[in-house]
């Protein structure tokens, strides 16, 4: 049986502005944490929302894209203010093979950026593709450089390569063989970027996003195809995403009705 | 040995899905229909709601604390979710709140239209101002609200009462005068988690519904509360137990106390994806270790 | 920093012991005041009870669960019990219960006389059939009762009430009417466990009430409740949180939903001997460490 | 925090005939009991009593003298038959010195048995007086005879010594020097010894008996003095014992009445 995993509540510790959208938020929590795992984030009185754990030592912490009401305030916070977090929940990513490709887009390096420090830690090659609307949105761009081999994918070509980062990845899947491909971003670019790797014929970890209440596999509303995201995921492989009809077309809302893709 | 039938539904072991629990989309619960003996589905109003704010769920040390707020589809965008449940195997219960009393007889005629096997009130839902818990408190609006629903439809009709009651054995008399097919207990309590550093309550509506291990002897209490009543009064229809059901066990006392079958809900945060397999299992190992031939023995052995 | 002052009474930090809890004696009593802001006594009747048989405390997975049936020596025996229980130094409220209303005004003059300090009305004893829950769940009784009380005596008068209801509201309202000096919520759920192996009810009653962890959200509702109508409604007295209360933050929790003081029953259990001074002293690094200078300082802060 | 011990069931193993009032009942339970403490045990729609527990090994045992409805119910067990329990509660024992001596009037032998055992086991000089009221009432003389120095005393004289157990305590604890008196029996038995104990100015652990509701510290029935048998005892020093009044005096009926001892 699970043991319960009560609410509980952490101070700020650090709070970094990676860009002018991204901040990461910095607190101690004594539990373990994989990568790809993700805590649901309490702000009090405003929201509560699921978010990847983008460091994962003692001092936890996450990486907040601002988009709406939740994580506005997220990064209205100051360092000893007060949230909420239950977690980690999820399935984390699995490594597997020695050497292995990580593509993130966008803010999704947060849960890709722990993964790659442990899989250096255990010896494996990898390859990192770092992409983003423009160079100013790049993130973790300097703490990845100094672990793995990066590469930059730009859709404006401010830096590195001009294109998006899928496109760029393809290429090194031509010239390289990978044992697994990890990949987080946007569903679209996913969407896309799945059907490279299925003509491929290669392995990959996807990580997904679903609209979340519980968090706890109780309520149903992060279902895609027969799994829930917060308890089967947020990471996926090819068989499992081959199962999900949904993926790449719609998600559902709060109130459970089928809405577009973000 | 754990087969059994409610109000004429054949289901293969007493362990069937609550309301509100994996059942926002029809493929989820085609998946748990698998290992279950029914499904209910998340209670349908008149119109989609988008429900609570979050946190809208919070495990809390000894039981879960929820205020989803009736989020649901509207039962017009409903029938492809009961189709996609069906395609499980077991029979579907369609759940249905309604803040006036001819809307449970509406709502449940399109349940059965869209193919639901039965259909489940919510008069209970606590923490929906003007609907649940004021419509389900008194015999009287409970009356009203099944005799709507059983003049409606063919298939069975289930009643599901509040626990924040002092007088369940009348609602549920109430429910079987008017030709309800069978009684489920318990909702949800009314509970909420105050946050002492923040200084406020946890969950965006404040108050919630309190689920899971904590509610169990409130549940099994007053599901022995109305099995007693039905004894003395001769009733027959059956009543379905649920309340902090996590195992097997917990589930042969409901049985015991008076319970034909049981709904299952929260346990699938403290057991996962397979809770309705091992709770089965569970229940078969009980049952051949105490040298019960079928899990209808148990029923009401408890009852003095 | 952990001083209050309650309906006159002055108590050294806010936390009381509940009643039913470790007061069959006075001598263990006068033991616990040494740590606590005041005591409360078992509820006593006109005259003695013997209770239920055994068993009749039953520790369960997330609370306990008792049917100690308002066994007490009858207030003609009990003089001497307050006499040693004040010993300790701390007031000592005088709980009674009666199965009609003039016995609260008979019995509460008694306790006075005795040198009781307050009395507390048990209008919510749910085992006992014809006392507790059939009289203190509706406001009628509740007035009458508090009416009876307060024309008898001097001290301030508390009611107590059940939880088994849909109306705490209009019970604390009907308190307040009849000039009770202050509220007291909650008392035990109706809860019960059965055995599976025996294949019965674990209580010698069957029945009984639900306390401890478990029941804290529901506890905690319930003074949120009231607390927001009195609000409101600007009534002016005190509540007192009880229910679940095992650790100084869930006091904190209690007194932030609007309790101007707490009562601490089963955590005995969990927490043994020091129960009292534990928890005061969490409460004291909570106050510390979160800024506050007093504890009176977050008696609602979560109410909105 | 104390965890919670919730009530359990196990089937009986074993039923002893130990004399024509008194059998000793076994079953598993697997958890880690001192000699000393007790359980609650519940016989299905009768009663629930506490016992002290007679074995300690891994197949436990309650040895159980027939007075009322509850006990009566018990001897009426067989094995295979289910009893609940929950426990054990209550402060044990505690093994002090090199030579002990122990004490015990009737089947209150029960709680010192093991304690014997455990004492020899730990290598300490034990002396023990067992006492009934004639030979036929004596319980685990055999069990002791092979452990520890075993003295017999019967009121009727019919084995051993003639008279009180206490009193041939009092000739042994005149010739050698006891570094404590373990002993337990009927409380006017212990009222009377606890005199010469207090006299002679040695250390004693007495087992005390009152009545219980809940075993666990909370509706204080059990109270003497300003302990609770359940949860400061059933153990008490010579110092506790000092401060009961009521010690060998009166005993409280379940309505917390004051009565006679038994
Ligand atoms: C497993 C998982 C991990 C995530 N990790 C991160 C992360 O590391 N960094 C990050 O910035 N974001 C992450 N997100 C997305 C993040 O949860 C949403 O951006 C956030 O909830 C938006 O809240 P809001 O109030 O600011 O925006 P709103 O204005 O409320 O909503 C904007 C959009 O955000 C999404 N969203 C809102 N609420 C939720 C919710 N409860 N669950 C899921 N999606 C929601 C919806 O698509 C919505 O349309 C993650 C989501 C999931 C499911
Ligand atoms: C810590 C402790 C350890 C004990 N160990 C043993 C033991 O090892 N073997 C043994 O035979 N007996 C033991 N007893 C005594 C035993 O609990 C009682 O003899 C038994 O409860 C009698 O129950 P009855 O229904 O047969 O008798 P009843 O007819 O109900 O009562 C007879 C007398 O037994 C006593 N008694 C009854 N119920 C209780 C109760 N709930 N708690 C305490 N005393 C009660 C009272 O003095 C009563 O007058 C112990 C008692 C205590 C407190
Ligand atoms: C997240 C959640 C949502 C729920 N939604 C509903 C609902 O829509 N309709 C309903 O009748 N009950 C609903 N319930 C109550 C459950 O069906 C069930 O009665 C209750 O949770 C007690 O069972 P459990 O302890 O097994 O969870 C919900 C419960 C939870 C935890
Ligand atoms: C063993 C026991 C006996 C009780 N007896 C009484 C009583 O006589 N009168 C009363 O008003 N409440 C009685 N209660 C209820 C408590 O005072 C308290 O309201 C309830 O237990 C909830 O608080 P808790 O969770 O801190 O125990 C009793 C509770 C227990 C556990
Ligand atoms: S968020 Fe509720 S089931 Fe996944
Ligand atoms: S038996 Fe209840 S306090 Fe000891």
């Amino acid at each position: 049986m699970r043991s319960p995993e009560p609410f509980r509540t952490v101070k700020i510790t650090q709070v970094v502005e990676e860009n002018s959208l991204v901040k990461t938020i910095r607190f101690q929590d004594d539990v373990d944490v994989e990568p790809g795992q993700f805590y649901m984030v309490w702000v009090p009185g405003v929201d509560e929302m699921p978010m990847s754990a983008s460091y994962i030592g003692k001092e936890k912490g996450i990486t907040v894209h601002r988009i709406g009401e939740g994580t506005e305030a997220l990064h209205n916070m100051k360092v000893g203010d007060i949230i909420g977090i239950r977690g980690p929940y999820g399935r984390p990513y699995s490594l597997e093979g020695k050497k292995v490709l990580m593509v993130a887009g966008g803010t999704a390096v947060a849960s890709l950026a722990p993964l790659a420090e442990k899989a250096v830690d255990k010896g494996m090659d990898v390859v990192f593709a770092l992409g983003a609307r423009d160079r100013g949105k790049l993130v973790f761009q300097k703490r990845l450089e100094n672990t793995v081999e990066l590469h930059i994918a730009t859709d404006d070509g401010s830096e590195g390569y001009h294109g998006f980062v899928t496109e760029l990845s393809r290429e090194f899947m031509k010239k390289g063989n990978f044992d697994m491909i990890y990949a987080c971003g946007p569903e679209i670019m996913l969407y896309n970027f799945f059907k490279t790797t299925q003509e491929m014929g290669v392995r990959v970890q996807f990580s997904l996003e679903r609209y979340m209440k519980c968090g706890i596999g109780l309520c149903g509303s992060c279902a895609i195809g027969p799994y829930l995201v917060c308890r089967d995921g947020p990471v996926f492989t090819e068989k499992e995403i081959e199962k999900m009809p949904e993926f790449g077309r719609y998600m559902r809302d709060a109130a459970g009705r089928k809405t577009g893709l973000k | 040995m754990l087969d059994t039938i409610i109000a004429g539904l054949k289901l293969k072991n007493p362990l069937i899905l609550a309301s509100g629990i994996l059942d926002e989309v029809g493929s989820t619960m085609s998946e748990i229909a698998v290992q279950a003996g029914a499904l209910v589905t998340k209670s349908v109003g008149k119109e989609a709601r988008e429900g609570y704010g979050n946190p809208a769920v919070v495990p809390l040390e000894h039981g879960i604390l929820n205020a989803v707020g009736l989020a649901n589809p509207g039962i017009e965008n409903y029938a492809e979710e009961i189709k996609e449940a069906k395609k499980g195997g077991a029979p579907v219960i369609g759940s249905v709140f309604s803040s006036d009393f001819e809307g449970f007889g509406y709502l449940a005629g399109k349940m059965e239209e869209y193919g639901a096997d039965a259909v489940e009130l919510n008069l209970s839902c606590p923490h929906v101002k003007g609907y649940g818990m004021e419509m389900g408190s008194r015999p009287e609006d409970v009356k009203r609200s099944v005799e709507s629903a059983v003049s409606s439809v063919k298939i069975p009709v289930f009643a599901k009462f509040t626990p924040n009651t002092h007088n369940i054995s009348s609602l549920a008399m109430a429910a079987y005068e008017s030709n309800a097919s069978g009684v489920v207990a318990i909702n949800t309590l009314k509970g909420m988690a105050i946050n002492a550093d923040a200084g406020m309550p946890v969950l965006a509506n404040k108050v919630g519904g309190y689920s899971g291990p904590a509610i169990k002897p409130i549940g099994l209490r007053l599901v022995y509360e109305i099995a007693t009543m039905f004894k003395i009064e001769k009733v027959k229809i059956p009543i379905i137990g649920v309340g902090g059901i996590t195992t097997g066990t917990d589930a042969i006392e409901y049985m015991m106390a008076g319970a034909s079958a049981v709904q299952v809900g929260s346990a699938f945060y403290y057991r996962g994806k397979d809770t309705m397999e091992l709770i089965a299992g569970e229940i078969e190992n009980f049952l051949k270790e105490s040298g019960y031939s079928s899990v209808r023995e148990v029923i009401g052995v408890a009852l003095s």
